[in-house]
């Protein structure tokens, strides 16, 4: 199969969505002169025009105001955030309308929006442009989280995410970006909103992942297979609400459960994951849960620190050696 | 002027300050619950605006949300229901007072963020701009919400696009206990409209003749895709801030005098007497009209049943 | 000992401070003239001058921000935030600005402030009046976030929230502004940050709770104790970073652990709490961990739906009961 | 003016701009890591808006931050060893380019995120304002930062208050990839003072006296506790708007054009040349000192140590 790059997909993935459905549009800052950061919006202006590819002012209140409003009236808005870090400027707007509007007014409102993010460590970009905020909206009912980990999951994810009737917040790993993979080249290639992906099966032990981490997670796996573990990896996908059914069905299989993400550990998503199985599968486990994340501590920037910050392989494999001992 | 629209004007005042009167009175028992905020005394600025508006266009509308829901053209059973927590309530009792809303007529919320609405009504214009109709989005906002970001946000994007959007500023003089001058850097809430290039107005906003006129032109404009003005309505905040308010920080004669002088329905009418247009007599029958309508929105209200408690997941996601 | 209101003890708080620290200021939305919502700010203008109490506009991250500057030149601000709800609103300012500046800074900057934010259901306040969004904060480090359950806590922990050279966000519950309590008359009266309170000891099961939930988490307690369980009750009062050994220790003696919050379960700050006991002392556990809180969905505004989202005394009650069957 | 004044202006612009050739060189060999923004073409706004103040008082600066912390007075060695990620930095290597301070000079801190500094130079004023100094705060920010809700959040409350800021645009005509007049709604920012009953004033930003002298009237206006000011100076970024930057969205020649109008410094040493204050002989000796220093702090820089990986957890809580 032909091979594209992430961002290559993410852009497939708003062409064939965008030429489908004439609703979709597409706001954000400085995506129409050099099509995004990361090439994410490459070419978009020429294909649709810059009345369907908007070049934001530094506005995000208003460019997520906006894309609510749109959506209220019957548009499909893609709103992207140039850095996941931003959200934090339209958060009010991202929690109490985005996400409340349809619920509040009784079902009246459909508020069928993404949010593109860009997320996760990349080059020292240090303390302000390298979260990973995913639990933030954890707590949050009315908005759903989603992230690919791979190309061909970015294409399919984001069009499922666009196809969506409820409001969507794709957060895209900045550093998988410019990584290559297998694309299909097929319009309807769509992933399931709401469901995890065994991408690995295995017997031993359960890693759970997402996004970026999943490659460190699969790594891991083949080390520990190399050592005789049988490791079962599950993408989550969906990060809120997640598939709590696929978690439980593989630790009730595996009795053991790691779960690694590149946000900081504590009061990370893992959390949440490992107090579901705790509550609804204490009895299976054979060894106690283990959290990998980064260290509990804003993002620095010497690549020294950097280094240190962020989850390793070896502590994954670490962790699942210890379940053993 | 025609008649028509007189009666229409009147009525549509009228009956927001008698729909706001039973309000009151059931928040104060604490049958209605929840934080609630009086529209009276400015009840010429939604009914001015909102006669220029067709179901088409949208409003986004405040804290202070009943006033433009009727003039948008809302039922006000279902308003009646929704404030009591009813299911037969415009959100099925999931909203209250600060989350009205009704979409079948373009009425896109209130809302509990202050300045919450500036964005969202600007995007509501991004749509019809980008669909090519001529619908016009309007947003309502206080003296005090002109001092949130969004205000700047909002503006700077619909004057740079052209939206047709119209902000309606209702200048009560209050946010909350503060006087708006001791938070806000202008006089004139509409003088900002240079920071956008935009017209900015100031409209006696209990006057319902000039507030439909100068809001007409405004919509007009956003229309005809000259983008957004900002239309200041110079009122004054009749009633605490929300029901139950001590109103410490004024004192009742202050208000007293300000209503006794500048009633926009009092006002109104005198106007339309003067004119010969309409007798005591018609204004009796809109008036019993209006409080028949009124009592049989309380008594819809009444009647209606709570949600039922299986009710509380729905209306979350729909995929 | 005198009985004072927890709005009284917070005022007091402020009081004694300001008097002792002419560093101390507070700004917020409309706590001049009518001395806040819930009077936490009553005659404080009258004491300490319009040059220290002071009314702002409706500028939430100018609020936060301006706090923020004035803390890095030496001053001890107090942000009122009106509703926890509208910390959306200043967000970025919270976690890109007040959390991280000592730390990306290299520790050259000191952010002593505090954020108060009264949180919590209130007579069908509704979506946007209501939320418990403690959670939010959880997962970024350089801010420590505590809420106090009674008067006394109320007082000695805003004395030291104020006295701390960290940013501190203080959580004050509003359906508790009015309760009355127990306040000692001590000007030293200072509550620990980072340490949890074991409020009531027992064998049987740990209760981890905090602010409201705590009046329901003993209500539960006595019911239990009335049937023949022994129940341990730790009020958490540091949420972020909690004090992770009070919690475990309890655990390790009752082999059981139930946490409720009022803040909605799904990605609260219990599921945080579950999962460090499920990773440092999972083998102590003899029943699956219990989290309750309110239900998944925005805060509804009917009494009826507000009743049935709000976790309620029997749920624990239950919950425990189910852990001995 | 004094020639000592002018030998300052000079020094201090020229060792901006050799700072920040060091830096493209490094960063472009990715020796200096994370994102770097120079300020390569602005230099005589730093150093002259700066001049006008002490270590007393503060400045809140931008991503684009180098400039103003040389200006307001701190070390280059110290800075330099920050970009590479150096214990010996003024962040011991956890800030970088985007966050570099010096809060020994009341250089309060660059920021990663557009617009973040208004309301914080808002609260440093406040502070003053209530101790009673006289000291000053002045925050810079870009055109495109001016669309934030944070501007007019912080500037209303400024004004209101009538605190000591000074609020100093850099209006290089590029947010990013993006002409500024495609996403801002007026010609010239400063005009936005309008909205806050303050004065705004337009300056030449590359005449270093011009910006000396117009920001010193607002600073002595803001210290004698008559509120802030807007000025806005017009500039024109030479560089890419990061180091790396492709720029397919404007060409070479576009580019060279303005600078060779325009370079500021090029501009004043010309001036003083032609006012036979300075000869040729003076400024390379200027010159190579500047060189000096800035070759020694490089040197500091790459002699300087990583942190320690212990480093990670320090500096987060004091208690
Ligand atoms: C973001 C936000 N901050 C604060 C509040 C609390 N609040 C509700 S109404 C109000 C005053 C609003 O004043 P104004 O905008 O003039 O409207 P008015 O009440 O006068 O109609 C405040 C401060 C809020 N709801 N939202
Ligand atoms: C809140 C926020 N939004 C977006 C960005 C990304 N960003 C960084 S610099 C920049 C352009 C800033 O333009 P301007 O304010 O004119 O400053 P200049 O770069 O021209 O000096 C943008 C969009 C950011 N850092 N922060
Ligand atoms: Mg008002
Ligand atoms: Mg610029």
């Amino acid at each position: 199969m032909r091979e594209i790059t992430f961002s290559e997909a993410t852009l497939e993935a708003m062409k064939e969505e965008m030429e489908r459905d004439d609703t979709i549009f597409v706001m954000g800052e400085d995506i129409v002169r050099q099509g995004g950061i990361f090439g994410q919006f490459k070419g978009l202006p020429d294909s649709f025009g810059i009345e369907r590819v908007i070049d934001t002012p530094i506005s995000e209140t208003a460019i997520v105001g906006a894309a609510i409003g749109a959506a209220l009236v019957g548009m499909r808005p893609v709103a992207d955030m140039h850095f996941a870090d931003f959200m934090g400027v339209c958060m009010d707007e991202i929690v109490n309308q985005m996400a409340k509007i349809r619920y509040m007014f009784g079902g009246q409102a459909r508020v069928p929006m993404v949010i593109r993010a860009p997320d996760g460590l990349i080059r020292s970009a240090a303390a302000q442009h390298s979260q990973s905020i995913e639990a933030w909206f954890n707590n949050i009912p009315g908005l759903k989280v989603v992230t690919p980990s791979n190309p061909a999951d970015a294409k399919g994810l984001l069009k499922a995410a666009i196809r969506s009737d409820d409001p969507i917040i794709y957060f895209e790993n900045k550093d998988l970006f410019r990584q290559t993979g297998e694309v299909p080249e097929d319009e309807e290639l769509l992933v399931d909103i709401g469901k995890a992906k065994v991408v690995k099966e295995g017997t031993d032990v359960t890693i759970v992942s997402y996004s970026i981490m999943m490659q460190k997670a699969l790594e891991a796996a083949q080390i520990l297979e190399s050592e005789g573990y049988s490791v079962e990896v599950i993408d989550l996908i969906t990060l809120s609400p997640f598939d709590e059914e696929t978690v439980l069905e593989s630790v009730k299989k595996t009795h053991r459960l790691l779960i690694v993400h590149e946000a900081v550990k504590i009061g990370g998503l893992g959390g949440e994951v490992a107090a579901v199985v705790a509550e609804k599968a204490l009895d299976y486990l054979d060894a106690p849960i283990i959290r990998i994340g980064a260290k509990f501590t804003p993002v620095p920037f010497s690549p020294v620190l950097e280094e240190a910050y962020r989850p390793k392989t070896e502590d994954i494999v670490e962790g699942v050696e210890g379940m053993f001992k | 002027m025609s008649k028509e629209l007189y009666i229409q004007f009147y009525r549509t005042m009228y009956k927001i300050r008698i729909f706001e009167k039973r309000i009151e009175e059931f928040s104060l028992k604490a049958e209605i619950p929840g934080f609630v905020h009086l529209y009276i005394g400015e009840e010429a600025i939604a009914t001015g605006v909102c006669a220029n508006l067709t179901h088409a266009d949208y409003i986004q509308s405040t804290h202070r949300g009943h006033g433009h829901t009727i003039a948008k053209g809302a039922q006000v059973d279902r308003m009646m229901a929704e404030l009591f927590g009813k299911s037969t309530g415009y959100c099925k009792g999931k909203g209250g007072s600060m989350h009205i809303a009704d979409f079948s007529v373009g009425m896109l919320g209130a809302n509990g963020v202050v300045g919450g609405g500036y964005t969202l009504a600007a995007g509501a214009a991004l749509a019809e701009k980008i669909r090519k109709t001529n619908n016009v989005s309007v947003v309502f906002f206080g003296d005090g919400a002109s001092n949130r970001g969004t205000f700047h946000e909002a503006l700077n994007m619909a004057a740079v696009w052209k939206l047709p959007v119209v902000f309606i500023c209702e200048n009560n003089e209050w946010a909350s206990t503060t006087p708006y001058l001791d938070v806000t850097s202008v006089q004139d809430i509409s003088v900002r409209a240079v920071s956008y290039s935009i017209p900015g107005v100031i409209v006696d906003g209990n006057d319902v003749m000039k507030v439909y006129e100068e809001s007409g032109k405004a919509i007009e404009r956003a229309r005809k895709g000259e983008g957004p003005s900002i239309v200041e309505m110079k009122t004054y905040r009749i009633k605490g801030h929300y029901v139950g308010d001590p109103e410490m920080y004024r004192t009742k004669e202050e208000v007293e005098k300000r209503f006794d002088a500048n009633d926009p329905i009092k006002r109104f009418k005198d106007k339309i007497i003067s004119e010969g247009v309409l007798s005591e007599n018609d204004f009796k029958e809109i008036q019993e009209k209006v409080i028949n309508e009124i009592d049989e929105a309380v008594q819809f209200a009444l009647d209606s049943p709570y949600p039922e408690v299986e009710e509380l997941y729905n209306d979350l996601y729909i995929d």
